[in-house]
């Protein structure tokens, strides 16, 4: 039986959790992968929590929704951390925002990284940047996509952004190397 | 001794609103209690909710409320005003709400001179469903489903609705005012108030258009919408007294 | 008092009067229009308000107010009609909003005909809002079973808060038969209007719900409504006739205007030595379940003025479906007791 | 003691600016140092001497954030 | 063509297009949002109308109009908007009115909650507009096939000139998966247009029927519909996946979301040696019964997002109720896998 | 050689109509026929039928035709034209029809200005259910559900619908015009003529309501209908052009 | 078991054949009998037939429609006379408004009385008499209800009419007095 | 021969006067002697001589009934 990633993102509106995931199933697919993506859509008019479900996997998908069991926890603020780090599964992972998240993750068996990714962004001079630093740090630890689909001419990059954002690439490639530079100091 | 100049109405519950940063709707709501509260009427209001971003008014005032279906708010305030004549009864909509489904059901009750006062939220777009073009949603506009702005020979024209209610007989009094601004902001109270002293009167139906913004839906910040609503919206939909029939208008 | 003569629709009219409705809102529509007429004149006479809607939509909607703020409220129509109230029936059921809805059917889909007919059978007891509820239906098959049962409804409706229907045909509308208007309706325990009501919430704001957007707490909403209602009503809501059964060996299972059809039917079969006798479910929901679990019985002969619409439930109570058999007229016509008895013959034949 | 107080409840506060904008004595600034909890750096005064006391800040605020006392 | 990664609801808009659909209507409402806006831009540029109507009955009867006069034609809701459609697609039935109705739900009832969900199984399967019809409801269980079914509905829609439903739930609507646009779809001989169609009857004038006023020909126009149409479809159209039910002694039924959570679960439960396999109706309209005529299964356990609307499709399929149970979530509440497999194993255990 | 200076027009079947003596809904059929035969465009017109007593109106006319859903034929039009542009087409709405169920729609196919012609018969009462008060029922007027007469008190006021939809940017032409006399048959035919030719301009939206009678329903005869028309409709519901954009009304 | 009267009454619209359905019933219902009355409501605006099923009978009523296996036939125009006669049970009676009728009833069985009600009621000045001189006819016929059940004070005609009409109930007593003679003529 | 010919589809008739009320000439009238199908006394010309041919009886008739023809 091959690898399958069920993969949570959380945190607030506007830190591009969305994005994240989205990244990881057009690198995923692009790749012949499995993938999924389910965002949750909540009654908020804005601001608040956001979060996606995200598959990739070598079998074809059966449940798309990842809430309980969780493979992969991306949490990006403090109340994501609280309601889904619980929900993580034994044998799991979680990726912390320790910039601001001062707790710990403190389930047997379950290993935890903590990435200061608003520290890196604002050293980088682009705080909107965080979740490529975290990406960058997922990606180095569990190799679930290639960086170079994500970056690479007609990838998952220029899905999700556009086209014409294609010029930020290069300043994009330096914040997944920083994320992942970051995962290894955890690792 | 210290004297309140200004703070929050007594109407109004101490929930946080759910709207986005710089909403009209938070100035309406505000106006509203205050002026029910200069009333006298705080504990003998019933409020209407529309579905829209004003769909949780239940949750922001302490009159006893009601989430009514889509657009059908004048419907069951007609319901609650014939069973409680003597309540100060209120429907709160949105253009969409009020001017596209529920367009049978405003000019029926406006018609038939129903005793409650309708609020209006005139923001040119559906609001809580994203942005999706409304009956007021201004030629050239954009809305999720108008992409490149609404093409009137595509998307058909905005209604006025001030404009048109006031053609019926059996409203006694209807204002469309703003709240782009402090002045304004005066204005549409004391509109809001008229039109709740015209129920109590019982002279008729009443309502009161506010253009209001959407800062999330148009794409800008709250002083941006509000300079919009300034320059784009009021000229496209004038401020002023449409019906008022102690006035014989 | 004595009985009087009456239309089936001014009945029901009289009906809600004296059942304390308060506030009527409808909208024309044939073979009903003796209710809004009758009630536009008398209604005011008893203190209640009639209000002619501009529509079905806007009279379930009147009705979804009105019944919030308290008052015992009712509203009329027939088929179309009743298929532009669905979501407001919804919002009377989530809000928990009691009301009446009398439903005169006529023949169907679209505008149809206007002649008799039960083909809003499934409309009836599925609804075609959205959402998991159910709401009681009563189906009179006489012009005193209207009355009766209007009157319970408006009992059941307060007593569950809930949105209750009165299905009638065409039929029972529009003849005229002797009515009692005295027969004693039992009386409930209503929760208090200044528990829950539009305008008795001093100081503890009342709330009338259409939305309960945190789907844990819609999903609790749900479970709570099962709980306390449906499962209730499924126990002590369910009526129904047995009519001929004590020694039947064959049943037909029929309702409204139909039932009156079998038991001319079944006279004559009796006549032939056919022992079969009559299933007549007053309440379509919640259905009975009782009378079907009747070993004796061979085979269940559904009628009904439509395509078979009750088939289902009849197979579900009896838990064999190759049991039910089906004879219907639908569009509008009215089975005649002679066609009836035959096709029955037939199918008791074929099943010996 | 300024001739008026004007306090914000600043948990209330989503920065919208609308309360800055109508200040006619320009005396209102988001306080870039504070995050509340909504993730908003609230309004606050940056010279109550100056205030007029017109509310029309007040008058604006669509989240019922600003009380404004007069002290006499 | 190579896969794409699509949302569900721009794959419904796009699908749409490519089956050739010419006029779309709708209002907007989450959780279906997507289609309309995709379709807004899209649509125009690909030769066809997008109308946003003033209301989701205005849009049903667009359609109405627009499917008459011969163009392939869609519209799209949520919950509370398809019950507002009930009437008119009654007419689209009665008419003989090629559409189709894209439907994703929410919970319900009434507003509700915006969560995904399968509280509209019954207001899919049984309608809430008047008279005696059924339309055929497909229930897609992921993008891909969202994308075919949208366009066999096009096709089934003018092969039998009647009105399909396409019931979906908020998640498929909102998640995004690889879907293949390049499926090939099953070319129907439909009737042409220049026998029926508004706009094409020149001599010969065209009617479409709302109203068939004498109830004997109303009749007949009824029995017509059932022999041509719904026996037919009940023959030709009825599609379900069975999924590991070779060996199975327990099956799952479920639809849509619900299915595939079951196919998690039951991984999780043949792991513990539990022979448990899924049968998945596809069409929830015409219901299949050949996978039920299973005696292997001693277990139904039906799955899904309400309170058991199915229950009673199964139970007349399998022709008894004591075999099939349920579990469920409602109100927006999606079941976990693990809560499946958990329910699946105390209700085994309480079968054995 | 003998000319023919007046027959049956074309567009109409051999049929007898159902409707009742004197019915005003006749004369409008034929006006209808007529222009539309006038302009060439008897093979080229889809017609769409209301609720109300001229449901049955694909058994009278020769062109394509649709039962449509009670008060939704404006919603059902828009479909219909916007798949076929060159068509003529047309709607038949009585007043329940178009200003009480089927308000929502009429207006907003209006404000869009979609590119098909109304004919408004508003003869204020409810026809085919028997009487019952519609809309545009006059004050006094008795009805099945006002039966001492409607009072605008306790039935609300009546609704002027020319008046109302002229009001709006997407109409090209109203007209109010009444068959209660010769010659006001002569300008309801020239009204209609003109609603189709700007519809064939492609200029908008077009509508002629015709003031008519209902005989049977009103209590009187034929005759007396017509007088009552002249008496007591037309004073309430006065003829004339209400919007024409070209002569920038 | 006890007598039940099974009757159809069909006629143009304006003959009064509803009317005759009501004092019927009402009549019925005054002397202690199970009664029903069912309206045919048709499409048709005005005129065209109108007809009503009328069950005067000892026993409650289960089926109210008489559609089939007519008991009491009576039809006042030509085309109800064919579309109703052939309906008529094997033992059947049928009344015919032979003033405007000119066909005979010709079943086994069935016995036909012919009265011309148009030429009656011409003969007493009101035209509008037909359906009380028909009814007179019946009731000498088949005495389903007594003549001063109709006529007495708060009686069925009072019913039917309004009590404003009690004026006119000497003028009707004479025309079903015309009606039973008439019979009497055919007996 | 009269100037003008105007016959009535008596079968289509249903005699409900507006075309007698219309003559300006006042030479139609209902034919009292003969019932249609449909029960109804049909209108007839009483003065064809008179007739102006001005056809407002046929503008008037909701039945299509009458037909008017000029003989030149
Ligand atoms: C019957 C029905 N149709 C559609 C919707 C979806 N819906 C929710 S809010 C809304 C429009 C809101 O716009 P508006 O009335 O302008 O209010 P705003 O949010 O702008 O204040 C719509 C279409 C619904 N809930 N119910
Ligand atoms: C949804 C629905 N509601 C009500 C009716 C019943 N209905 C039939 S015709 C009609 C009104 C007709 O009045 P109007 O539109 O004024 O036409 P008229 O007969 O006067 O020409 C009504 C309410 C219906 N068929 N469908
Ligand atoms: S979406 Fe627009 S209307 Fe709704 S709360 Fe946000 S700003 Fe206000
Ligand atoms: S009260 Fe007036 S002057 Fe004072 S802060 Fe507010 S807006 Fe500025
Ligand atoms: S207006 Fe109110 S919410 Fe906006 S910045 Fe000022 S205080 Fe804050
Ligand atoms: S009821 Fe009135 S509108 Fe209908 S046909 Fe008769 S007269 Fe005409
Ligand atoms: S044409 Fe003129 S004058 Fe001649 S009969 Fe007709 S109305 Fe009279
Ligand atoms: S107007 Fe026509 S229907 Fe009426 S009486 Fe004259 S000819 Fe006959
Ligand atoms: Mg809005
Ligand atoms: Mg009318």
């Amino acid at each position: 039986m091959g690898k399958t990633f069920r993969i949570s993102c959380s945190g607030f509106g506007g830190q591009g959790v969305m994005a994240l995931g989205k990244l990881l199933v057009y690198a995923g697919m692009d790749e012949g992968k499995e993938v999924s993506w389910v965002p949750s859509y909540g009654p908020e008019m804005r601001g608040g929590t956001a979060n996606c479900s995200v598959i990739v996997s070598d079998e074809p998908i059966a449940s798309p929704v990842v809430d309980s069991n969780i493979g992969v926890n991306v949490v990006m603020n403090l109340p994501s951390f609280q309601k889904f780090v619980p929900k993580t599964a034994p044998d799991g992972v979680v990726f912390v925002n320790s910039s601001i998240i001062p707790d710990k993750v403190d389930i047997p068996g379950v290993k935890a990284y903590y990435i200061p990714v608003n520290d890196i962004a604002n050293e980088l001079g682009n705080p909107r940047m965080v979740n490529i630093i975290m990406l960058g740090a997922i990606i180095e630890v569990l190799h679930i996509v290639d960086v170079d689909s994500i970056f690479k001419p007609g990838g998952a990059f220029e899905h999700v952004f556009g086209a014409s954002k294609a010029k930020l690439i290069p300043a994009n490639k330096v914040a997944m190397e920083r994320g992942a530079e970051a995962a290894r100091k955890c690792m | 001794m210290p004297t309140t100049m200004f703070t929050k109405p007594r109407g109004l519950t101490d929930r946080k609103l759910h709207y986005c940063p710089g909403c009209g709707h938070g100035i309406v709501h505000r106006l509203l209690a205050e002026c029910i509260e200069e009333m006298g009427e705080t504990e003998n209001t019933v409020i209407l909710a529309p579905v829209g971003c004003a769909v949780f008014i239940p949750n922001y005032f302490v009159y006893d409320s009601i989430h009514c279906a889509h657009g059908r708010a004048p419907a069951s305030a007609t319901g609650v005003k014939r069973v409680h004549p003597d309540k100060t009864v209120i429907t709160y909509q949105g253009d969409g709400d009020l001017a596209s489904i529920g367009m049978a059901e405003i000019i029926h009750a406006a018609a038939r001179g129903e005793k409650f006062t309708t609020i209006f939220i005139n923001n040119g777009i559906y609001g809580m469903t994203g942005g999706q073009m409304a009956p007021t949603t201004l030629p050239g506009m954009k809305a999720t489903t108008a992409q490149s702005g609404r093409d009137i020979h595509v998307n058909g024209n905005p209604i006025r609705v001030s404009e048109l209610l006031s053609s019926l007989d059996g409203p006694a009094y209807i204002e469309r005012v703003a709240v782009d601004s402090p002045g304004h902001v005066v204005r549409a109270k004391a509109a809001i108030k008229k039109a709740l002293q015209y129920q109590k009167e019982e002279l008729g139906f009443s309502l009161v258009e506010v253009v209001s913004s959407c800062p999330t839906n148009w794409g800008m910040n709250a002083v941006k919408a509000m300079e919009f609503v300034k320059d784009s919206m009021i000229p496209y939909y004038p401020l002023g007294v449409y019906k008022d029939i102690k006035e014989g208008k | 008092m004595a009985k009087v003569l009456m239309k089936g629709n001014e009945a029901v009219g009289r009906a809600a009067i004296e059942a304390g409705c308060k506030f009527f809102a409808g909208y024309p529509i044939t073979p009903q229009n003796e209710v809004p007429e009758y009630l536009s004149r008398e209604l005011p006479l008893a203190g209640g308000t009639f209000v002619q809607a501009e529509s079905e939509v806007a009279a379930i909607n009147m009705l979804y107010g009105a019944g919030s703020a308290g008052a015992r409220c009712m509203t009329s129509s027939s088929s179309p009609g009743i298929a532009l109230k669905q979501e407001g029936i919804g919002y009377c059921v989530f809000g928990e909003v009691p009301c009446v809805i009398n439903s005169v059917s006529r023949g169907g889909p679209a505008l149809g005909t206007i002649q008799p007919s039960q083909q809003d059978y499934n409309q009836a007891t599925r609804g075609g809002a959205n959402g998991d509820y159910h709401i009681p239906v009563l189906a009179p098959s006489s012009i005193q079973e209207a009355v009766d049962f209007i009157k319970e409804a408006f009992e059941i409706a307060d007593f569950y808060r809930s949105p209750v229907m009165v299905l009638q045909d065409g039929l029972i509308g529009q003849m005229m038969e002797p009515v009692d208007f005295d027969v004693p309706v039992k009386k409930r325990e209503i929760p208090p209007k200044s528990e829950w009501a539009l305008g008795y919430g001093k100081g503890n704001p009342h709330i009338i719900e259409g939305i309960v957007i945190d789907a844990p707490a819609c999903e609790q909403k749900n479970l709570r409504f099962f709980r306390d209602k449906y499962d209730v009503m499924e126990k002590n809501e369910v009526r129904y006739e047995e009519y001929m059964m004590d020694d039947a060996e064959y049943a037909f299972v029929a309702y409204g205007s139909s039932a009156r059809i079998c038991k001319t039917a079944i006279h004559s079969l009796r006549e032939k030595g056919i022992k079969i006798g009559l299933i007549r479910p007053q309440t379509l929901w919640p259905f009975p379940q009782k009378p079907f679990q009747n070993d004796k019985i061979k085979v269940f002969i559904d009628v009904e003025m439509n395509m078979g619409q009750m088939v289902e439930d009849v197979a579900y109570a009896c838990n064999d479906k190759n049991k039910v058999k089906f004879f219907g007229r639908c569009g509008g016509m009215i089975p005649s007791p002679e066609e009836v008895a035959e096709a029955a013959e037939k199918i008791i034949g074929g099943a010996e | 003691m300024a001739k008026f107080s004007v306090t914000f409840n600043e948990a209330l506060c989503k920065a919208c600016g609308l309360c800055i904008n109508a200040c006619p004595k320009k005396i209102i600034a988001l306080n870039t140092d504070f995050t509340n909890d909504a993730g908003y750096t609230p309004a606050m005064m940056t010279d109550i001497e100056s205030c007029i006391g017109c509310c029309s800040c007040a008058r604006m605020c669509p989240d019922c954030v600003i009380t404004i006392v007069k002290n006499d």
